[in-house]
């Protein structure tokens, strides 16, 4: 009997071996992709941001200066170089109240995808695997959710609970759930005519089983991507919310309630909307292609040394 | 067709339910609408009196069965705000909010269809990049600041456009870029990519092995088929556009069913809110029944029967 | 080599499918009068006997694959039985089933959509061996290892993924999937017909020999009629849901008694130039009809050169015309060209 | 060699695709020729290089692809330098293409007749009423049964086999010197196959245009063509007539395709097969790119690379094998 | 660039709905929110009376800043008893269909919101018994006890005259559509949430009293957007302009910001029960002591407003005009009597504050807990949307204080030192005070003005004295103004377009 040659040369695995090949696979799959690198970099600038704001800023975020009152950011005239981002309307370094904003706005942006994620995964996997009945009581419930705007729904809901940082979060993550159903029943549905999952059955493996070994991780790369995307949007949501006085409430520092707040001196004192909406865009752009490499990444096809 | 329809239609029943009791729910959720109503420092006899009067103080089944069987005759329930009925005061600004949100659709198409058609075209370039990074900016600005910062140029700065209110086209063109330039993104990226898969197809092979041009190509057999999914997306957007409209309308003081839902919320005017709450869903729902139906159209593989 | 024609015993019999049936309810129109069934199987009986290879051939979409899905239980049959080894498929106790589904396993067609993209080679032979518990820790590491070899893969290869791999290798892993749990017998759903020729002769080789090693039986489903009279001790043709003739595979290549056996047989292009046969003789023409609408009598009789008014009116039963031959054919063809016509 | 009966001559073709993960050497210095009126086949395994060599003729490779060194010359014009205008009258006109699968090979959103008109337009100074004339004609001519009707129809609606006619009556609309049909019976049950088969028979009779097939099929180029070519790795490694190449195969690798092709007319105990698979395009082994599976390797195999041989003029071998033979006769 | 030249490159200049100013004899005006009702008498909204009493005409005005009560559509009245009013009505006065106004219309809608109590005015008006209509334009109104503030009652929200017949032949609902009253305006249009239009009543019983033909009343809720309209010529006036826009309006050429005081006064309400600590009067001294009501109004509104130590102000009848004008400001003695409370090492207390109901009301909360924490007191700011904190606060379920802004639009100042009574603080803060609670409801029925003036006076003194609130100041307006018009705020924030002008 001939043996067939493995396609690829054959490394060998000892200790050290793997763990520098771990190493250098990874760096290399970082590098590979030059949106990927810079959506790594920024997405983790940004949470490092967050952990340490209460070391990196200068001030505490709600130290109000009188004395410096609407001062622009160190290049512009006026500036000064106590503030290099200058100050608000109430003399708050902007600084320090962008990488505090940091924690709060990647908090409500992180826990309610989630929320939403694993609601929506739940419910995803079991209407596309079993189908039927359920699967129809759970896609009309879907519809429903989905024939409501968004912005609506959690405006309305808002509107009559209180708002606060954790409503927030669990009621945006309750609104979103549904895309998430939606998004991973289609796949599940696809993926369960996929044969191997006609070879698991035939191995007798058990339908849980099936769901969380052989499903969930096929339906992940489209997940996680999604999920990035719904992060960076939860994100602009927040301000949107903000600006209807829903968001996160002050003295908590949110890049979207100083968006919201900085929305009148955009004509006057500009950079008190602006450093905001550009940590915004920012995070949102590394966000999107962090989520870009994740889901090459999470290929397995990805993860083997080319020669 | 018409059974599909029926079908379709029939479908829309058990949403509208589950619809309908959310919207009831609402109502014990909003506590109490009658503080709102009257001044700040207004007596307990005075809130008393007022909720007595409003019939707030029934038991919750009757309240239910009453919303369920005035629901179902188009009563809402009377605007505490409007003193009147709430259906028609809903009614009386979907025309704005319709006018908004169509002009912000074809300011959409019209940044989408060429901006993703040419990024998939021009996969991998400069300008792919540039369109993917130009739409992912779409997507991080939020409306309201995207809105005043349009005001505060082109209508201050440079007074190309009123800055606010209804009532001529020149009104309507800064909030519908507003509006249009968020869909815009997300309608580009899927342009972009339905345009790449179809541009893949062999069908577009065979066009090019047949001579055609490469224009024609594009335009007409990978176009006309990434038309299918666009066109649904497109349709699908229109939850988006209630979405935006809401924070819009505000920021242009538009007269439409955003300002209307913002105050009746604020104001704790709960027949407005769940009045507007089952419209706007309805007509989602009828607009997504609609791009269900144009998706067959447009797609001869898709029986009819 | 001519292949023994099993001998007919009956505890030889491994499986028996009597009026297997799997209809599928396709009706488009909500409010339809009538239901449009799809007749994927329509009325199947064969037996497979123990060690043989038992080959179903026929067009794509006449229900091979869904006649191997209710063997393996992965679909329920509309109606008749299946008997593993005497007892009846549908009628086991929970704990009897999966002791079943042990002793009978697949190999698929797809080489790449029937392993897990997301798993290790080792995660997708230990798999069974884990469900079933039949071996945990170094054992279990010890029975990947060995079935590796026993399908002729390197064992370092095991930590790799499926995408590192060519079909044929692909094609290698699921076999080493299917024989982890010792089966009887294996369904065999076009194992080779995604391969390229120079592979698709390797894994047969491999198929044949485990065959001989571990003492299985096969039911090797095929469109491609020269592999599965390779491999093959006997043959069913399917057309529409039906089976239309069966026999021994040397005395079916031989003396085919089914109009549709001979078309199929004839169109078979020849590897040899000197023997072209498309210039000659009759082709089937037309394509299969659609399983919803069968045509009436005998199915085949819209694209049979032969059929007459009786096809028409009536649907022929599949009978015994030689030794061990059925076919399913009012008028089946005598040896050589030529139809019997009994009632002329 | 009638120099004027050369419909197509490919020289020294190289076609690389530059991907992330390196240079894929596709096609890797082909040459071979079409006369007028031939029927050429090209058979070799998957990822030989067999499409991306018909593409190249086409001038459809797209980046990353691109043809890096080699002459096409067909019927006297040199198609690598054409302008993509010129070029564009030469696709469909002079040299028509049909792909292995007529399902996706049709735009499902238009008709049979908009998309079977729409190349007579194209190249034809006709108008749509007699585009669609000629169009009908067509599909009646490869054998369509109620050709007005199937002309309105949505290529949806159509079987594999009724679909692969309308490629064909598609492709043969604007009368084309020659026809590259790039496994055009792959996807067809073998009934339908014989049926498509007969057609392109019928067609390269009556009509004089030369076909290439591409297949894997050894059993299709037996019944069909004239000369065999087959490739391996991104290069042909044998070339004969089609009784040579089946009666007498030089090339281990051409020996061990037909040995691995379960017959059926004949009776084999055990398949032969090749050892190994093919080899990854981006790491191509030294010298002979069969040698690691070639049961004859030799040492030399493993160092150079063989050239092509040519064997009495009938057929020509890259092999070491014969190596010798040739330095005789040179 | 000048304003006018400014308008003529605006595309939508002459546009139907696009109001603007280029037309000389049209008033634009933005407010902050819209009209809520043609209904008079369900509303409780000032900006929407601040229309109304433009299209409807009133017994008496309430000339607050000047002669206070004036007469409209009475031209006499007197007190017949203690619980009983005569008045007389002018004879020329018609509404705009031109029925003449009399004194069945008179009865028609005070009896109307007298009676019906579903009506958000019905509180205010409940004291009335019974309009007794002696002829065409004479008539008794009998009140339910003494009213020393009846006259006050009478010249403000839901004291326009309604068309009787029109209103009976038509139905209410057509009355909302298509209002008429008999004030100097008509109604034109009302697009919700856009515009409200009036145009001139050319036979208004006073006359030509202004120079615009018509009136737009737009709603624009968003402040930057009406400043912009304000810059880009839109509109005229806008009121409610932020501090920050103040320079923008001002350096734009053709507008200026114009300031006038509002009846609100802004304040903290400490919490008196038990469980919190500013129930210690030393506490609430501290807190009183540490915040610099002066600097609050330099640095948030411009130095614009004025400290106060009392909610009446000015221009209500009773005021205490020694209290307004002053503040406390030691925050040295501050911290000594937050020690003398037992709160040395330092006092958490939780402030609540509504966000962007008030002008500057996120500043000036965020600023006041600056301000305590200088003496050692910790806020915890709780920052609500309005609905939320109205439904906190009526719950009685606020922490230790919360910022408010109240006004008082009855003009005496029995409406605002009611709230310090035992009858409202009692279940609200927890406050009450029998003394307080005696010399208010003595004052309440005493129809003699003098001494009940001096009720009213002694009364603030004392709840200064208490602090049961803790006075901030009195909030100024600010109007963006467009140079062309003529324009002094009100004190009551009413739009009365006879004394808005065109400039020259
Ligand atoms: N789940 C299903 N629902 C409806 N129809 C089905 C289903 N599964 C199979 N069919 C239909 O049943 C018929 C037989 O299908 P089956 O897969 O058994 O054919 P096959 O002989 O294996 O064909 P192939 O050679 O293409 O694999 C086909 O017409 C197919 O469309
Ligand atoms: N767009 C491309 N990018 C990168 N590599 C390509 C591309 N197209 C083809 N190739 C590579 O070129 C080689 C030859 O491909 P080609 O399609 O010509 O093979 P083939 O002989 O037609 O195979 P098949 O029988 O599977 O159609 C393959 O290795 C393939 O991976
Ligand atoms: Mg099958
Ligand atoms: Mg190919």
């Amino acid at each position: 009997m001939q043996t067939e040659q493995p396609v690829k040369h054959l490394r060998n695995h000892t200790t050290e071996n793997r763990l520098a090949n771990w190493t250098r696979r990874w760096a290399r799959l970082l590098f590979k992709s030059k949106t990927g690198t810079i959506g790594l970099i920024i997405t983790g600038l940004i949470f490092l941001l967050a952990i340490f704001a209460p070391v990196l800023s200068p001030y505490h975020p709600n130290v109000q200066n009188y004395a410096a009152m609407n001062v622009p950011p160190v290049w512009l005239e006026g500036g000064m170089k106590e503030h290099l981002l200058g100050t608000d309307n109430l003399g708050r370094d902007m600084l320090s109240r962008i990488i505090y904003g940091t924690q709060v706005s990647l908090l409500v942006g992180v826990c309610s995808v989630v929320v939403a994620g694993a609601i929506g995964m739940f419910f995803g996997l079991i209407a596309g695997y079993y189908g039927g009945f359920i699967d129809n009581v759970l896609m009309r419930i879907v519809d429903a959710f989905l024939a409501i705007p968004n912005v609506l729904f959690i405006l309305v809901i808002l509107g009559v609970l209180s708002p606060g940082l954790l409503t927030l979060i669990f009621v945006i993550g309750l609104t979103n759930w549904v895309i998430y159903a939606r998004l991973v029943r289609g796949d599940v549905l696809s993926i369960k005519e996929r044969e191997f999952i006609k070879a698991a059955r035939t191995i007798g493996t058990k339908n849980p089983v099936i769901i969380c070994k052989h499903v969930l991780p096929n339906v992940m790369p489209s997940f996680i991507v999604i999920s990035t995307l719904s992060v960076a949007t939860t994100i602009v949501l927040e301000a949107s919310l903000s600006y209807l006085g829903l968001g996160v409430q002050p003295p908590t520092v949110s890049w979207g309630g100083m968006l919201s707040a900085g929305r009148d001196y955009l004509a006057t004192s500009w950079w008190i909307a602006t450093f905001p909406g550009l940590a915004i865009m920012i995070t949102v752009l590394g966000i999107i292609f962090l989520g870009d490499w994740l889901r090459d990444v999470l290929d397995p096809r990805s993860q083997t040394l080319r020669s | 067709m018409r059974k599909y329809l029926l079908w379709r239609v029939l479908q829309i029943i058990p949403v509208l339910f589950l619809i309908s009791i959310f919207v009831f729910a609402l109502l014990y959720l909003a506590g109490d609408p009658v503080a709102l109503m009257l001044p700040e420092d207004a007596t307990q006899e005075q809130v008393d009196a007022l909720r007595e009067s409003l019939g707030l103080d029934q038991p919750f089944y009757i309240q239910y069965l009453s919303f369920v069987g005035d629901v179902i005759q188009g009563d809402f329930g009377y605007s505490y705000r409007y003193s009147q009925p709430a259906l028609p005061i809903v009614l009386e600004r979907l025309p704005a909010t319709f006018e908004l949100a169509f002009a912000s659709m074809i300011v959409a198409v019209l940044i989408a269809v060429p901006l993703g058609i040419l990024s998939a075209t021009k996969r991998n370039t400069a300008l792919d990049v540039f369109i993917s990074g130009a739409s992912v900016l779409g997507k991080a600005m939020p409306n309201f600041w995207l809105g005043i910062m349009l005001i505060l140029m082109l209508a201050i700065t440079y007074p190309f456009f009123p800055v606010s209110g209804s009532g001529s086209v020149a009104h309507l063109i800064l909030p519908a870029i507003t509006l249009g330039t968020g869909c815009a993104a997300e309608m580009t990226r899927v342009l972009r990519s339905s345009m790449l898969e179809t541009l893949n197809q062999d069908y577009v092979r065979t066009a090019v092995s047949k001579g055609v041009k490469n224009f024609f190509v594009v335009y007409k057999h990978a176009f006309r088929n990434a038309l299918i999914p666009f066109i649904t997306i497109t349709f699908l957007q229109v939850s988006t556009l209630v979405s935006g409209a809401l924070i819009t309308e505000v920021v242009f003081s538009w007269p439409g069913l955003g300002q209307l839902l913002i105050q009746a919320i604020n104001g704790r005017d709960m027949a407005v809110v769940q009045a507007t709450v089952f419209i706007v869903a309805f007509i989602v729902i009828v607009v997504n029944l609609m791009a269900d139906v144009l998706y067959r159209v447009l797609d001869p593989r898709i029986q009819f029967d | 080599m001519i292949k023994e024609v099993a001998n007919t015993k009956e505890d030889d019999t491994l499986l028996e499918i009597k009026g297997l049936k799997k209809h599928f309810d396709v009706t488009r129109k909500i409010f339809a009068k009538k239901k449009d069934i799809l007749k994927a199987v329509d009325g199947v009986d064969f037996i497979v006997k123990k060690g043989e290879t038992f080959g179903i051939v026929g067009e794509s979409g006449c229900g091979k694959s869904t006649t191997g899905n209710m063997i393996m239980r992965l679909a329920d049959p509309t109606a008749g039985s299946i008997h593993f080894e005497g007892k009846d498929l549908s009628k086991l106790a929970k704990n009897e089933q999966s002791k079943m589904k042990k002793d009978i396993q697949m190999i698929f067609q797809d080489p790449f959509s029937s392993l897990n993209p997301r798993m290790r080679v080792f995660e997708i032979i230990a798999e069974p061996l884990r469900t079933h518990k039949i071996a945990t820790g170094k054992e279990l590491k010890q029975q990947v290892y060995e079935l590796l070899d026993v399908v002729g893969l390197d064992r370092s290869l095991a930590k790799r993924f499926p995408h590192e791999f060519s079909g044929g290798q692909r094609q290698r892993i699921g076999i080493a999937r299917a024989l982890a749990l010792r089966p009887k017998l294996i369904v065999c759903d076009e194992p080779v017909s995604a391969l390229d020729v120079s592979i698709q002769s390797q894994v047969l080789n491999l198929l044949s020999k485990l065959q001989k090693d571990f003492d299985l039986t096969y039911i090797f489903i095929a469109h491609g009629l020269p592999v599965v009279k390779h491999i093959s001790d006997r043959v069913a043709v399917m057309y529409l849901g039906k089976i239309v003739e069966t026999a021994a595979t040397e005395e079916l290549f031989k003396h085919p008694k089914h109009p549709y056996t001979e078309g199929l047989l004839r169109a078979i292009p020849v590897p040899d130039p000197t023997l072209r046969s498309l210039d000659s003789g009759e082709l089937l023409e037309g394509d299969l009809p659609s399983p919803v609408n069968p045509p009436s009598g005998c199915h085949f009789r819209t694209r049979c050169p032969y059929a007459n008014e009786k096809c028409k009116a009536e649907a022929p039963k599949l009978q015994e015309v030689a030794k061990a031959h059925y076919v399913a054919c009012h008028y089946p063809l005598q040896a050589g060209r030529g139809v019997i016509m009994e009632h002329a | 060699m009638a120099r004027q009966n050369r419909l197509l001559e490919v020289e020294n073709l190289k076609t690389y695709f530059h991907t992330e993960n390196g240079t894929v050497p596709s096609v890797d210095g082909v040459s071979f020729h079409v006369d007028r009126g031939e029927t050429v086949a090209i058979v070799g395994e998957s990822g030989s290089g067999k499409s991306v060599t018909s593409f190249s003729i086409m001038g459809l490779v797209s980046p990353p692809g691109k043809i890096e060194a080699g002459h096409i010359r067909f019927d006297g014009t040199e198609l690598t330098s054409l302008s993509e205008r010129k070029m564009r009258k030469v696709r469909g006109n002079e040299i028509a293409m049909i792909f292995q699968e007529p399902l996706t090979s049709l735009n499902p959103v238009f008709t049979v007749g908009h998309q079977i008109s729409e190349a007579i337009l194209l190249h034809q100074d006709t108008k749509k009423a007699e585009a669609r004339k000629q169009g009908i004609a067509m599909l009646k001519r490869v054998g369509i049964p109620r050709a007005e009707q199937v002309y309105q129809s949505y290529p949806h609606a159509l079987s594999g086999g009724m679909r692969q006619r309308v490629m064909i009556a598609m492709a043969l609309s604007c009368n084309p010197k020659m026809l590259i049909a790039d496994e055009p019976t792959t996807a067809l049950d073998v009934t339908i196959q014989a049926q498509i088969l007969r057609l392109l028979k019928k067609i390269s009779k009556e009509v004089d245009t030369s076909i290439i097939l591409i297949t894997h099929d050894l059993g299709v180029v037996a019944e069909l063509v004239d000369r065999v070519i087959v490739m391996y790795a991104g290069q042909i490694v044998e070339q004969a007539d089609v009784y040579t190449i089946f009666k007498d195969p030089k090339h281990p690798y051409t020996q061990g395709l037909l040995e691995s092709t379960p017959k059926i007319h004949e009776l084999h105990d055990e398949l032969k097969s090749i050892r190994g698979v093919v080899p990854v395009p981006t790491n191509m082994p030294t010298g002979c790119r069969f040698h690691p599976r070639c049961p004859h390797a030799m040492d030399i195999c493993k160092e150079k690379e063989p050239m092509m041989v040519d064997r009495d003029g009938k057929a020509q071998v890259r092999c070491w094998l014969y190596a010798s033979e040739k330095e005789d006769v040179g | 660039m000048t304003n006018e030249e400014n308008m003529t490159t605006a595309p939508d200049a002459g546009g139907e709905g696009g109001a603007s100013s280029s037309n000389d004899t049209t008033l634009t005006i933005a407010q902050g929110s819209d009209m809520v009702s043609f209904d008079v008498h369900d509303h409780s909204n000032t900006s929407t009376e601040a229309i109304h009493i433009n299209m409807f005409s009133y017994l008496v005005k309430n000339d607050v800043e000047g002669e206070g009560i004036v007469p409209d559509l009475a031209t006499d009245w007197e007190l017949v008893d203690d619980e009983t009013w005569q008045f007389t009505l002018r004879d020329d006065a018609v509404f705009h269909n031109g029925d003449p106004v009399t004194a069945e219309d008179v009865k028609f809608t005070l009896e109307r919101v007298a009676k019906d109590n579903t009506l958000q005015e019905h509180e205010n008006y409940r004291q009335i018994n019974e309009v007794e209509v002696i002829d065409d334009h004479t008539f008794l109104i009998h009140t339910n006890g003494p009213q020393p503030v009846m006259l006050n009652r009478l010249s403000r929200l839901g004291s326009g005259i309604l068309p009787k017949d029109y209103i009976e032949e038509n139905g209410w609902d057509h009355f909302l559509q298509e209002p008429v009253g008999s004030g100097p305006y008509q109604f034109v249009e009302w697009v919700r949430d856009d515009r409200v239009v009036l145009e001139r009543f050319d036979d208004y019983f006073g006359g030509d009293v202004a120079v615009w033909d018509q009136l737009v009343f737009r709603s624009i809720p968003e402040s930057s957007t009406r400043v912009g309209e304000v810059i880009a010529g839109g509109v005229d006036i806008a009121m409610n302009i932020a501090p920050i826009d103040w320079n923008r309006v001002n350096e734009n050429e053709g507008t200026s910001i114009v300031e006038g005081q509002t009846n609100r006064t802004m304040m903290l309400v400490p919490n008196h029960r038990e469980e919190y600590p500013t129930s210690d009067p030393l506490v609430r001294e501290a807190i009183d002591l540490a915040i610099d009501n002066q600097a609050l109004l330099d640095n948030l509104m411009g130095g614009s407003g004025t400290p106060t130590l009392t909610r009446v102000n000015p221009g209500n009848f009773g005021a205490n005009e020694a209290l307004h004008g002053e503040y406390r400001y030691d925050p040295d003695r501050a911290k000594e009597l937050l020690e003398e409370a037992g709160y040395g090492d330092g006092l958490e207390l939780t402030l609540h504050s509504p966000d962007g109901r008030y002008l500057q009301d996120r500043e000036t909360t965020e600023v006041i807990a600056g301000m305590l924490s200088e003496i050692g007191i910790d806020v915890k700011i709780d920052f609500m949307e309005w609905s939320a904190y109205v439904d906190l606060r009526d719950a009685h379920e606020q922490k230790d204080l919360y910022l408010i802004g109240l006004t008082g639009s009855l003009w005496d100042a029995a409406h605002q030192l009611r709230h310090h009574t035992s009858m409202v603080a009692e279940d609200h803060i927890g406050y009450s005070n029998e003394e307080f609670d005696q010399i208010y409801l003595e004052a309440e029925v005493n129809m003699d003005e003098a001494e009940r003036e001096q009720q009213y006076i002694d009364l603030q003194t004392m709840a200064d004295e208490e602090l049961i609130n803790i006075m901030l100041f009195q909030l100024d307006s600010f109007y963006a103004v467009n140079d062309r018009i003529q324009f002094e705020p009100r004190l009551d924030e009413m739009w009365r377009v006879e004394e808005i002008t065109l400039s020259e």
